[in-house]
């Protein structure tokens, strides 16, 4: 059986588990080098499967070892997934540039435990996503979950202090609950469907809604309830985001920015696979909502208390639980039965947009208050007094980063954020709409915080903690463009993301 | 036979189940931790009734992994008890 | 009732008490074994879901005996990976607790935090 | 009612009770010591439940590694629970939320479909490609192999995060979990004449898993176990994070297994997929590098990483 | 090499008790076998062992006695109504070599009915634990390691460590 | 013939369950941690020697029989171990002092 595409998605899947191996079994001397060296050739396979995803306008599917489902294991990339494995390798690889020099082996020394493992744990996290994105069965993408949690995990306490090690294990431990939450939906589903496979799934699911006598299938709400509260505490939607401002904030920049841009978003792609992938057109109404309410209660919420922050590195985490709210409101709007076709793809383009922009951005913006730290020696905001005049490039990192967040025209953040507006608005639920606008405002607060003393004079007798290097501003500044950039991206590239969309089922069933 | 068997093993699972109410309530750790002890042999014992009862060979494979690692809840808890003062469980 | 049925009560019943602990135990090292109890319960389930599908002349359904398994494996890992953690942080600290309350220290006012910024 | 009714009723309630002992004790060895016991009560579970392969796997973790990890950390972690018990509000809605879930998952599991949806003909017609007798090692290595690679890299992700919660200063240093304390004798002898028995097990219980219960995770557990217990007996050293040796024999298993899994698309077309002339021995081989990987990777998770200078 | 091959055998014999007779798993046994005698031997080096086969056999016939009258005894103290215990400590001298012997006669000494050796020796003499203190107790264990350093070789007086 | 040999498992696996029975009881009874060790270990080792000898008479053939003797030794080596080991600890504890 030839399945074209097919080894590209083994390809992407494996090759951060390739580095791993490889950095396990030589000298530590070269653990970098093989990593960097890896990020180039991920960028062109997950390159190359957006260009087979929109060359073919249909998902790609390859069956492991030949063996179908239910009893094998299929890997899937249809626009999203294209999407995610792209925005994942420019961040990852924009925090390997950037972590480059952070995380060298010393010379002729003997080998030392945080670069080594920084490394490592990188390409872990890259694998998790990569599967996360790539997998079509529950079980698989349980297993894939996994990868991720305990990748993060130790990357959050990569630098031993007492405080990271709390905020690691507070990671940990809604990390675990919600895998085992999450797994026991799917072992619901299995015994209620006889598949983990996502796509037999969604035509199970459908044959038994097309029956005349439908029963209620609680298996399926219980099941789907189970995993979406798992995910969602791994996702950190409010009120389950407890963990995750010590932890994105204790971590090494160029680990919070993977953590804050990637991992959190993963959780996020699965339970739009399960509500759209797995219930086409089956998407509970009051279920949408909730989500919803969550959402706006999480921009409200970490808007105001990034707000209140003392801490840059605090702040930038809170904005993370913030503006991961936006992406919930995809579930009312694009799932809405009442609305048009069009008004569902314009808040579906608006969500994933609102993803990659927010990714790109708050990783540029995670940089940049580490660059901001390393200079001063601390990340308190009451201290940020004149930083522009030392890095530049940084603070205009971060001013960028933050319009997109803001969602100030002509950023990436600005179309994300207009597309949902205007599908809220189309659809007549103004109240999202006003929420969202006023998390706009809030976003403004809280970056204004920052830059106001940034921009203002140093104070007499300053002298830096640390040189900070051109290269390393630079990627932060790159990212954040990016960020910016991605608004003036061709309305027709957005087709992409629409690709096996709704019924991802649909693009691939044979 | 096998209902005989079958019938034995769980006799043997209710006393073990009495043993274990009297020594996890303790009243040292070291009696508590004779509750995996307790399991073991008797869990060894349950698994070869139920291996003869429903005629599943494999299943005296997991009474032997069992008995393999009997001792293991016990000597570990003697050496992690023994290691934050040395030599403090070997004084008489 | 037959003995699936009674299985299944006690993977629910496992589930239930795994995450009434996780949720209340205030020492993490409780939380863990919570958390493995949580896991005991959804891998029962599943077990009696295997065992429901027994066919083909086999005792249960093969796929989901081997994925058990597998979640064997992880929630080891994840096990060792906490107790490690748990240790450490014990190590570093000499307690194991951590703050349960919601905001980290140093947050300002929302009144001092004006927008004109914290500039000293 | 026939007899194993009523066993299957008595070990029922016998887990359920020890699970409430473990959460409801108020101290935390009686807690772990319950828990310990719930894990071998779990194997005979597994065992009434006809899966052997699954109870293998419990009595190895359960008996042997988890027991390893709980109990030497709460001997360790002198750490009580507060006088303040969690918020009794706190405790009222989270025991109505797991009733309510419990309750929920009872009412699925009591109306699951009739007849149940199965795999297991599937599984039995795909066996003669694989060339192994028993349908777990099948799925297991073949029709789910990525599960078991993606898992194996995750126990590797989880080895690499105990190694990160190495204290700088101490990278490079032996591990010391059971301190330095006299060895008793008693321990010794045991080590010295069950280790080389536990071999002879851990390599049989791999042997058989091709065809009957077992496999190369509980072979691996039984071995990573017997080293372990030399360990223990300080009859031989751990080894520290930074050996090449210890790394090499970690990564053999899942390279091994991904370099035979990318063969594939040379030799019959797909990603791990098995040329079916050479199906059983490449599982095999495959089988016998994770078995020391699992080994490696179970016992350095139980050992943890080296502690702060002092 | 003799102490090798012969523990090898041994391991090959239990293999096949496991395993049964198949060809393609009596090779692996083989080497099995083969390298759990290499471990046995590093963890355990095979001098000062010189047990006699049929003495050994006796001593297992008259060790599985020694158990079920440990288990009737305990049994009948158990369950009796008046439940005689008279628990107590003894210290018991013992005369074997530091080492193995008296780590194996440890092990064996508590599988002896009522008595349990319990913490270490000091200065060679052995805490033993009895249910029952008005029993001959240290008459019995020191007839009892006269027969056992009769089988195993070990002289009673020699007072070296019959290995490191 | 058939009939002897089950004659004989339901002697000795009786007997054995008995034994279980006397060392709950012994566990339950028992005034200290280092009497209830005896209980303990005696009791039920003896209760898992009997139930093999019964359960040798149902084995599929000599090997198995002798893999049920072999689950027994190692029971006895880590009951013997576990026994040692727990008496030390019941001792550091310091509630029995010789």
């Amino acid at each position: 059986m030839l399945q074209a595409g097919g080894s590209l998605l083994v390809l992407a899947l494996m090759l951060p588990v390739i580095g791993i191996l490889l950095i396990m079994s030589l000298d530590a001397r070269h653990t970098g080098k093989i990593a960097l060296a890896l990020m180039p050739a991920g960028l062109a396979v997950a390159l190359a499967i957006a260009a087979r995803v929109w060359t073919t306008q249909a998902g790609l599917e390859y069956f492991i070892g030949g063996w179908a489902p239910p009893l094998g294991v299929a890997l899937r990339a249809d626009g999203i997934s294209a999407v995610m494995l792209v925005t994942t390798s420019v961040v990852i690889g924009a925090a390997g540039l950037f972590a480059r020099a952070e995380f060298r082996q010393p010379d002729n020394q003997p080998e030392a435990r945080a670069p080594l493992m920084f490394w490592l744990l990188l390409l872990g996290i890259w694998a998790g996503l990569n599967a996360v994105f790539l997998g079509g069965d529950l079980f698989n993408l349980y297993v894939a979950l996994e990868m991720l949690t305990f990748a993060a995990v130790p990357l959050v306490c990569l630098s031993g202090k007492a405080e990271t090690l709390a905020a690691a294990l507070r990671y940990l431990l809604f990390a675990l609950l919600g895998s085992a939450l999450y797994l026991l939906g799917a072992v619901l589903l299995f015994g209620a469907y006889g598949t983990l496979d996502i796509a037999l799934l969604a035509a199970r699911i459908a044959a038994q809604a097309n029956m005349a006598s439908p029963v209620w299938p609680l298996a399926l709400w219980v099941a789907l309830a189970l995993m979406t509260v798992g995910l969602l505490a791994k996702t950190a939607l409010f009120p389950l985001h407890l963990w995750l401002p010590p932890a994105h904030s204790g971590a090494p920049a160029a680990a919070s920015a993977v953590l804050s841009a990637l991992v959190v978003k993963a959780s996020f792609f699965l339970i739009v696979r399960l509500w759209f992938g797995m219930l086409p057109g089956l998407t509970p109404w009051l279920g949408a909502q909730l989500l919803a309410a969550l959402g706006a209660a999480a921009i409200l919420f970490g808007s105001v208390l990034a707000l209140r922050q003392a801490r840059l590195k605090l702040l930038v985490a809170y904005s993370t639980v913030a503006q991961i709210g936006y992406l919930f409101f995809v579930f009312p709007l694009a799932a809405n039965p009442a609305a048009s076709t069009a008004s569902a793809a314009l808040a579906w383009t608006g969500g994933w947009m609102q993803l990659v922009s927010h990714a790109l951005a708050k990783a540029a913006m995670f940089m940049a208050a580490g660059l901001i730290a390393e200079t001063l020696g601390h990340d308190r905001i009451a201290g940020l007094g004149g930083v522009a005049r030392v890095v530049p490039i940084t603070v205009i990192a971060f001013a960028l980063a933050g319009a997109s967040l803001m969602g100030l025209p002509p950023s990436g953040g600005f179309v994300a954020k207009l597309l949902l507006l205007s599908a809220a608005v189309s659809q007549g639920l103004w109240f999202w709409a006003v929420v969202m606008l006023l998390g706009g405002l809030l976003a403004g607060g809280y970056l204004f915080r920052v830059l106001s003393p940034a921009l203002g004079p140093l104070p007499a007798g300053w002298t830096p903690a640390a040189r900070i290097p051109r290269d390393r501003q630079a990627v932060a500044l790159v990212l954040a463009l990016g960020a910016v950039l991605l608004g003036f991206a061709p309305l027709k590239s957005y087709d992409l993301l629409q690709f096996g969309r709704p019924a991802i089922a649909g693009a691939v069933t044979r | 036979m096998g209902e005989f068997l079958t019938g034995s093993a769980c006799f043997v699972l209710a006393m073990v189940a009495l043993g274990l109410v009297r020594i996890l309530r303790g009243p040292a750790d070291a009696d508590r931790i004779m509750a995996p002890q307790l399991l073991g042999t008797g869990g060894i014992a349950v698994l070869l009734l139920l291996a003869a009862a429903t005629g599943a060979p494999a299943v005296v494979d997991v009474a032997l992994s069992l008995a393999l690692l009997a001792a293991f809840a016990s000597v570990a808890f003697v050496l992690a008890k023994g290691s934050p003062a040395p030599g403090k469980a070997d004084e008489p | 009732m037959t003995a699936e049925q009674l299985y299944g009560l006690c993977g629910a019943g496992l589930v239930g008490l795994g995450l009434f602990g996780l949720i209340t135990a205030e020492l993490p090292l409780r939380r863990i074994v919570a958390f493995n109890l949580l896991g005991g319960g959804a891998f029962v389930v599943f077990g009696v879901i295997a065992r429901r599908g027994a066919a083909a002349g086999l005792g249960g359904d093969p796929v989901p005996q081997a994925l058990i398994i597998t979640g064997v494996v992880v929630g080891f890992a994840a096990t060792a990976l906490a107790v490690t953690l748990v240790r450490r942080l014990h190590e570093e600290t000499g307690t194991t607790k951590f703050d349960q309350d919601e905001l980290p220290p140093e947050t300002v006012k929302l009144s001092d935090a004006t927008l004109s910024g914290g500039n000293p | 009612m026939s007899a194993a009714l009523i066993l299957d009723a008595c070990l029922v309630l016998l887990v359920l009770a020890v699970a409430v002992w473990t959460i409801a004790a108020r101290e935390t060895f009686p807690a772990i010591a319950g828990f310990v016991s719930y894990g071998l009560l779990l194997a005979i579970v597994w065992v009434r439940l006809s899966s052997v392969d699954v109870a293998l796997t419990e009595a190895a973790i359960g008996g042997g590694a988890t027991g390893v990890l709980l109990l030497g950390a709460a001997a360790r972690l002198t750490d009580r629970a507060g006088r303040r018990p969690a918020g009794i509000g706190l405790r009222i809605m989270a025991g109505a939320l797991c009733l309510a879930i419990t309750a929920a998952l009872a009412f699925v599991i009591l109306t699951l479909p009739d007849p149940a949806p199965t795999l297991a003909p599937q599984a039995v017609a795909g066996l003669p490609a694989t060339g192994v007798g028993n349908p777990i090692t099948a799925v297991l290595v073949a029709y789910r192999g990525i599960d078991t690679l993606l898992e194996k890299i995750v126990l590797l992700l989880a080895v690499i995060g105990v190694w990160c919660l190495t204290p700088d200063d101490s990278w490079g240093a032996l591990p010391a979990p059971w301190g330095t304390a006299r060895q008793d004798d008693a321990i010794v002898l045991l080590a010295r004449l069950l280790a080389p028995v536990g071999v002879v097990v851990g390599v049989y219980i791999v042997w058989v898993g091709a065809d009957d219960p077992g496999g190369a995770f509980q072979g691996g557990t039984i071995l990573a176990a017997m080293w372990l217990l030399v360990m223990m007996a300080g009859l031989i050293a751990p080894l520290p994070a930074t050996s090449r040796r210890l790394r090499r024999v970690l990564v053999a298993g899942p390279a091994l297994f991904l370099a035979v899994a990318f063969a594939g698309f040379a030799m019959s077309g797909d990603f791990l997929s098995y040329p079916p002339a050479y199906a059983k021995w490449l599982i095999k081989l495959i089988e016998a590098a994770l078995t020391l990987s699992i080994a490696a990777m179970v016992g350095v998770l139980v050992i943890g990483p080296a502690v702060r200078k002092r | 090499m003799s102490v090798f091959w012969s523990r090898a055998g041994c391991f090959l014999g239990l293999w096949i008790i496991l395993d049964g007779l198949d060809v393609g798993g009596f090779v692996l046994g083989c080497a099995t076998a083969l390298t759990a005698s290499r471990v046995s031997l590093r963890l355990l080096p095979g001098q000062g062992w010189r047990p006699r086969p049929i003495a050994l056999a006796l001593f297992g016939l008259r060790f599985l006695r020694q158990s079920v009258i440990a288990g009737a005894d305990i049994a009948w103290r158990a369950l009796s109504p008046g439940m005689p215990l008279r628990p107590g400590f003894v210290l018991y001298p013992t005369r074997l070599p530091e080492g193995h012997p008296r780590s194996v006669f440890r092990m064996l000494a508590s599988l002896l009915p009522g008595s349990l050796p319990a913490g270490p020796e000091a200065q060679g003499r052995v805490p033993v634990h009895l249910l029952d203190t008005a029993r001959p107790a240290l008459a019995e264990l020191a007839d009892e390691e006269a027969r056992f350093s009769h089988i195993f070789g070990v002289s009673q007086a020699d007072t070296r460590a019959s290995h490191g | 013939m058939s009939l002897l040999r089950d004659l004989f498992t339901v002697l000795m696996v009786s007997a054995g369950g008995f034994c279980f029975l006397a060392g709950t009881a012994g566990l339950l009874r028992f005034p200290d941690a280092l009497t209830r060790l005896h209980a303990l270990t005696k009791a039920d080792n003896l209760g898992l020697g009997l139930i093999v000898l019964g359960l040798i008479a149902q084995a599929p053939g000599p090997l198995g029989a002798l893999k049920l003797v072999a689950v027994w030794l190692l029971a006895q080596l880590a009951g013997a171990t576990a026994t040692q080991v727990l008496a030390r600890a019941v001792r550091a504890e310091g509630r029995d002092s010789p």
